[in-house]
């Protein structure tokens, strides 16, 4: 049933007007033996009614839990201004604005979110998305080695406290391009890099060090030692952060002595529903002199013939529809709707709210965490400053034993718990630890009905 | 009309977005961050607007009602099939029960098997409508497909140690993100010429092929708005030299259930789901780019993908693969599993529009298309290939125009601004001079198609008896023709409160 | 936490420009001791996730049921487009068009609106939406009163078969008047009013007939006869219907041998969700003759200066806030947004959508019909055509045992349905009747399988 | 804009609003419907517009886009209170499951349960916000509300059989729906004329009470935009009588949370959710128009109303009351519940908002007001009242103005149009001449008044300079100003294929 308006009176006449007497004419240059007919997996068509009874069914089975599972995507409140602006037509089923004087809309809302999100970096600049935090701080890695011309080498330093799909990611996309990653160990009480750690790499050239805040452990890294240690080695330094957490901690453009050279990351917090992973989007920013070097697109204010201001795309010398071969990128659609839907989360939180957000949900981690400390055979993994997620021990659990967390978790999801995330599932020997988290959404009577919960299931193990 | 940050009052809050319902003084302010280093903790003020929450509403609504969109306006810009994005879609995957699931969340037969049977589902129909085994559906859009499939011909290569292959073919007529991912995947780029009628050069194919060849990226229908009629033959050369064909599938909406990419000798192909499924575009993305490949390259899809298995009580469970059932995986694309939520509208789509309707599809579009090229050369346009069927989309060259008028492409795209059109889509393929890549789609109506013609009609005249008008165009859009070098030459790319501007 | 973007500065600026040293100072011609502070019965006011969370969690309470009732309120699919429309704030959030130069959107809206429902009961024209079905039957009736200038009686006639809460609003609204509503009784074995009913009102002046179609019970009415009997008596005719059955049945303006003076009715089927049984929207067309006796708003078409043509409130003499005491009604705010949803349906579904739809509603009645006649205990309690409901007798049932329908409806419910509505809610003495319903969304499947419980259910009596 | 029959084409439909996903005559037409009688079918063909779904889409954005709204401008209109409406009371109230419940679905400790609590906690709000003790949420808007009320003033008469009372009396700057209510209800009306300091007259007041009077309708504050100062005397004389009052809650914004209409002596009260609650006006509705009495009114409440009760098993339970409990019931006024989904979203914002910040509501309401009259008047602009305090609105009389440039309040309020501005509420209440009623409501910022008043200030000088262009004013809007007479005396009501026009 698709959305075709023609008639048969239409279809007459459109022909009669090319000149040929059935549409199947139109396919003739389709060489015979290529053509199929219709039949093939794809069922028939159904009216709407029929397919949105199915789907909502299939929705509503979803059941969704209370959820402390953090890991990179993160439950918080969406204002319901936010998506009911961000679905209207007019920015719903626009394009990429190639004419920018008929997409001034989409332009200046770019445009609004680029000083939005460099502002919360702390950094010069920004682009106008990429498709989400991993693969942004791909980018932001070849861009690095693209930048940095002082190094001869291509070696990129990664931590072991950054997320290991992130840090998969990364290597699936900038492999082919001669880049060397090596990985920056942890220590095993704060669960951050120590300054001993990076001496391992001291007589290595570096180009470019990655430094995530907080880390996926929810530990705060010493982010000014790092970035100054890459700058005196000539390494460029790249913050892979927590938008959220940059409402409350120190951002990226104020590390160290004179701040980080690229700084991105994965924007859902700000405002995209958790949607089993995606569409979210991923931030870059930067500083000046980079600009050039910065893959997608860049929205800059110009003017026009009457001195009226407008926006446009700009700087388009960097992209593949230009450059082919030679681009920064191949990004072409990016997340666009996405940073729509950031701006306005932005915008209606504003300074105080976001910040107020950021302290809330650090107030109910730590509450969630001496709630969960108490609990019989509950212990905390790391100590030192952290940022809205931690990871707890399970200490009565057999470390040998694959079952003993994943029925854990069956059960507190019979309760109606998402009730973190197993460490064993990126750390097959972890098998006892679990990563928790909390936002503004978790107030006190959720957490302590939560830890009450865990109590009596670990008490039955 | 002037940015956010303009209309920004200190102090000036929504408070239903303070989390605690009271401001952060009355809450007890810092004590609650005591346990935090003070030299972690941000100074610098955020620098975001102060404004109500009806002044955001204000303002953005405002913003949005002077964009072109498909919901407003024609919008035949070819080669990105700006076809109706059914509202269906998007008020199902907006479903609570869809939005609110975490990626991570427990999967067990009671738990996440909505979401997962739709995603599993898709991929059926798609294996189908392509005609080929494998698919992930993990890209996150079209140049990410590409650059999946690229790693895998590599992978492909590398896994039998064939590694003098060096070289990426493409037609000179191939977007930008062809020859872009080329280069992202460690290849050089070469480009094979195009004919005067529109087809590839089979015989400088012949001599670019050789040993260094990993594979060619092929759009068919090309990018110039003609099928590919020697794409057997093309396919054989590419195969007997060794290397694999990767399909650009950014065109399927021409010859969707009508010609499969499999049946045409493609090892690879990736979709846009935004263009031929009807996703929204959103002003530039999301979209998603899932990959399909053959027997051989599946070993290297991206993870994760979807499977369908019974759990310990032998109940039927969907859930997402992981690293160690594809060991050979070029690896995954994005922290979780792509774009799901777009994928979810994609898949309402194809279940609404189904089998026979996929062919009905393509052959509206293809009809508008010929109907639109022949109105359009029948009032004295030229046709960049007047002898071929169009496809979905066909060029038109203004070169005429320019020479006689001195009117350019861009003239003719700003002036029909004015008369309502959003611009086909201009300069590209680069080969054709002054060109117009015109995409009507299926979703537009004959009256609509009529309109448009009549507007190049007006415009035309317009450039011989008032050039102006045209060179200076648009005059109804909300602000004038923007000056782009000087955005390039002096960028202003964030606002700042002592930008000042004349 | 109410919507407010003063700041203190801006707060203090004003009080300067007024004068006055607080905002206290505004209240001063209050008397003080009327003054009350600000403790009752409300709750502090809460964030907006927190209420949100509330809500979503009492919204997810109200399981929906699959849903056999109809009685007034049908369960339609409607299509996504109609939502996603109406809700666009410049519909959403305008006034009433007093100024129609800056409200075209909602006044072509509204007169597109009633071109398709006059179109629809084939009469001459419409008003712009009165606040339910059975609140316009009442100013229907109202206005047949104003308007027949030909008999002296203020007798209106309604047949036993109309909704009994109609029945009952209408009382409510014009027992005022000097009104006097009487009732026509209905044959036993067909539900509907025969010849002989009509026979029992020969000798009285009467003002205007009430002819429902379907009637409440399902059945369809000998409209025609009606229609005419009325008229050659005098009396006004006013037709009661639902407008999805009149994309299948005769309409209105055709019945009989010119037509009912009057056709209103309930527009919910048109596009309204069920929500609770609010907000709908009632509709009222009319004879050209009877325009100024129109009650509420109406728009019509004119042109501006440049004869360009636009679109007006109109006709407004008859409204109170002109004619105040002497308005053809009191109403003032209407159910506009419910005509616009309405505007979209009909236009979305075209004349084939909904002609088609009307017939599926038909053919999966009668499905339902079939299925639950053979399920032992059931019968169908009345003979002869009906549309999309029929009522059930339960025979096994004790006629006078008070709680044996309840108990099955229960039971039912926890099985997942609202399985008819029990006719004991509104005839006391009907204990064993249900009234069933079947629309479009009621597919072979649905129907089969609850036949299915109904039959086990039955069983356990 | 042409209306959307002009677009409709014979044949063109949606096949997915087909319900049987194929057409009537696949399906085998007319035999589904052999029990139906030949002469029960229509046979009159469906005159609905034949357009695409893409069609329908762009014609009703394109003409919401024509429309002024809060959400796109400042709409100063008086006694309408016209502020933010909050999105999210329209997105919860949206939820799945307060939509799909069917009115008559069966009501139990598990069932329903969430709609009945969010109206009985309402009902608990609004009994403590107005201080009286009885309510009925069912009034579907404020005129139903005033029906309510006017009729259980009847109803308590009639019970004590005093029925010689046949006369309301109103103000005679009350609003229309107040005697035209009134004589739905089957009363005469006599108006109370107001002293020239915006109050009632007291002593016409005293002359006209007397044992025909049933009852008094009154707004306070007043549709003059002041606070009836005397209002208990009022309440004195008209009780002394044995009249009842009625208040008329389209004002209350301008006092709640500081003064209760039942402290100041009425008997019953309407609310109109749709204005101080922020429910949307939706172009014309539907609102809500809650009633709320004292003791000796409760009885005759309209029904339903909601109840907390336990069931069988001793579990609270929220139902609907029945006419069996309230047997002296003024009787029902709607097929089911009233406006459910209307007052949803009132409740949410009442738990948004709450009392304290009710209380805020009221008080930002007033100083707005205040405000903008007092730089009005600066300006030069008189106020119908300059003495008095505004409340949430004030009036000006362009009286000066009109007789010094001939450019009338109408003149005035089409030309805001041009400046962006919807326009205040013109010659109403009407013994103010050429008056401007101006409600800016609480949630408009300094800056959006600020401009207001440069607005009107700019439009006084055009009236001094260049008279014409006000007065044939507006400029900028879709259609120009618009026949109203032409339009009343030719009515064109509906659309029809033959009517041609000039
Ligand atoms: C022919 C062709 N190939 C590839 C792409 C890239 O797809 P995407 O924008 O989804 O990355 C496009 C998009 O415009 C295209 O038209
Ligand atoms: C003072 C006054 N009373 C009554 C009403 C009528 O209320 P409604 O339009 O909700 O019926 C209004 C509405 O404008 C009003 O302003």
């Amino acid at each position: 049933m698709p959305y075709i308006p023609h008639t048969d009176a239409d279809v007459a006449e459109m022909l009669a007007v090319i000149g040929v007497n059935t549409t199947q004419d139109l396919f003739d240059e389709i060489p015979a033996e290529l053509k199929v007919d219709s039949e093939n997996m794809i069922p028939e068509g159904a009216p709407e009614w029929r397919v949105a009874a199915d789907l909502r069914q299939r929705a509503a089975s979803d059941r969704t839990l209370t959820n402390f599972i953090g890991a990179g995507a993160y439950d918080h409140h969406i204002p319901a201004a936010v998506w009911e602006l961000v679905t209207r037509g007019e920015f719903y089923t626009a394009y990429t604005p190639y004419q920018a004087e008929a997409s001034q809309g989409t332009l200046q809302t770019l445009y609004e979110f680029q000083t939005m999100i460099a502002g919360l970096m702390a950094m010069d600049l920004s682009n106008a998305s990429l498709y989400d935090g991993a693969s942004a701080l791909a980018e932001a890695v070849l861009m690095a080695i693209r930048a940095n011309r002082k190094v001869k080498s291509k070696v990129v330093l990664m931590p072991e406290s950054l997320h290991p799909v992130w840090r998969q990611v990364v290597h699936t996309l900038v492999r082919h391009q001669g880049i060397i990653l090596k990985t920056v160990r942890i220590d095993s009480k704060y669960g951050v890099v120590q300054p001993s750690a990076l001496a391992e790499f001291d007589s290595e050239e570096i180009a470019a060090l990655v430094i995530p805040q907080p880390n996926l452990f929810g530990q705060l890294e010493d982010v000014d030692t790092l970035t100054d240690w890459a700058k005196a080695r000539g390494a460029l330094s790249i913050a892979a952060v927590n938008p959220m957490a940059m409402a409350l901690l120190k951002p990226p453009g104020q590390w160290g002595s004179d701040g980080v050279d690229i700084a991105c990351g994965e924007g859902q917090p700000l405002g995209i529903p958790l949607s089993s992973g995606g569409p979210y989007f991923g931030f870059l920013t930067a500083k000046k002199a980079l600009v050039r070097q910065v893959p997608g697109r860049i929205v800059g204010r110009t003017v026009d013939g009457q001195g009226r201001e407008g926006f446009v795309l700009t700087l388009q010398a960097r992209e593949q529809h230009i450059r082919r071969s030679r681009a920064t990128s191949n990004i072409c659609t990016n997340q666009g709707l996405m940073t729509t839907a950031a701006t306005l989360y932005m915008t209606l939180l504003g300074p105080q709210g976001l910040h107020e957000t950021a302290i809330s949900c650090h107030a109910n981690a730590q509450h969630l965490r001496d709630a969960v400390e108490v609990v019989p055979g509950v212990s905390i993994r790391y100590t030192g400053p952290f940022f809205h997620e931690f990871i707890i021990t399970l200490d009565g659990i057999n470390s040998q034993d694959d079952k003993a967390v994943p029925n854990l978790m069956q059960r507190m999801a019979k309760k109606g718990y998402a009730a973190g995330l197993p460490l064993s599932l990126w750390y097959p020997e972890r098998r006892r630890e679990i990563l928790l988290c909390a936002t503004e959404i978790h107030d006190a009577i959720l957490i302590d009905a939560f830890a009450e919960t865990l109590r009596e299931e670990l008490a039955c193990l | 009309m002037s940015v956010i940050f303009e209309s920004s009052r200190k102090g000036r809050r929504s408070m239903v977005h303070a989390p605690m319902g009271i401001t952060l003084k009355e809450a007890g302010g810092r004590a609650i961050l005591s346990d935090l280093p003070e030299n972690a903790l941000r100074t610098a003020p955020l620098p975001l607007p102060e404004v109500s929450e009806l002044e955001a509403v204000r303002h953005y609504t405002r913003l949005s009602q002077i964009n072109y969109s498909i919901d407003t306006n024609f919008y035949p810009l070819g080669s990105c099939t700006m076809k109706y994005n059914p509202k269906v879609c998007n008020t199902l995957a907006l479903h609570p029960g869809f939005l609110g699931r975490h990626p991570l969340s427990p999967v067990d037969a009671d738990l996440g098997q909505g979401v997962l049977s739709c995603l599993y589902d898709l991929q059926r129909m798609l294996k189908g409508l392509i005609g080929l085994p494998g698919v992930s559906l993990t890209p996150m859009a079209g140049a990410q497909g590409e650059f999946a499939g690229v790693a895998m011909i590599r992978a492909f290569h590398d896994a039998r140690d064939d590694r003098n292959r060096t070289e990426i073919l493409v037609p000179d007529a191939s977007h930008g993100t062809n020859p872009a991912t080329a280069t992202m995947c460690g290849y050089t780029v070469k480009e094979i010429p195009t004919l005067s009628d529109g087809d590839v050069d089979l015989e400088a194919l012949k001599a670019a092929v050789g040993p260094q060849t990993a594979g060619l990226m092929l759009t068919n229908p090309s990018t110039l708005g003609v099928f590919e009629r020697s794409i057997r033959e093309m396919a054989k050369v590419v195969h007997d030299a060794g290397g694999l064909l990767y399909y650009d599938g950014a065109n399927l909406n021409a010859i969707a259930q009508r010609v499969r990419p499999g049946d045409m000798g493609f090892d690879c192909v990736h979709l846009n789901v935004h263009k031929t499924f009807a996703t929204p575009h959103g002003g530039g993305g999301p979209g998603a780019g899932p990959v399909l490949v053959n027997q051989r390259l599946m070993p290297h899809l991206p993870i994760p993908t979807i499977r369908r298995g019974t759990d310990d009580e032998g109940r039927d469970i969907f859930r997402l693969t992981d690293a160690s059932e594809y060991p050979q995986s070029m690896g995954p694309l994005s922290a979780f599993a792509g774009n799901v939520g777009v994928l979810l509208r994609a898949y309402v789509y194809l279940r609404l529009t189904g089998s026979n309707g996929m062919r009905r599809v393509s052959e509206f579009a293809v009809l508008n298309a010929n109907y639109l090229m022949k109105r359009l050369t029948e009032a004295g346009f030229t046709a960049a290939f007047p002898e071929r069927r169009a496809t979905h989309e066909f060029i038109l060259t203004l070169k005429n125009e320019a020479d006689s008028f001195g009117v350019t492409a861009l003239d003719f795209a700003k002036r029909l601004l004015d008369y309502g059109f959003y611009a086909p889509t201009i300069y590209f393929p680069l080969l054709v001079p002054e060109c117009l890549l015109i995409e009507p789609t299926e979703t537009e109506s004959k009256e609509e198609l009529d309109r448009f013609v009549a507007a190049m009609i007006a415009i035309r005249k317009e450039a011989e008896t008032e050039p102006e008008t045209v060179r200076t165009a648009p005059h109804t859009t909300p602000v004038g023709r923007l000056d782009e070098t000087r955005a390039a030459r002096q960028p202003d790319l964030v606002w700042s409160a002592d930008t000042t501007r004349t």
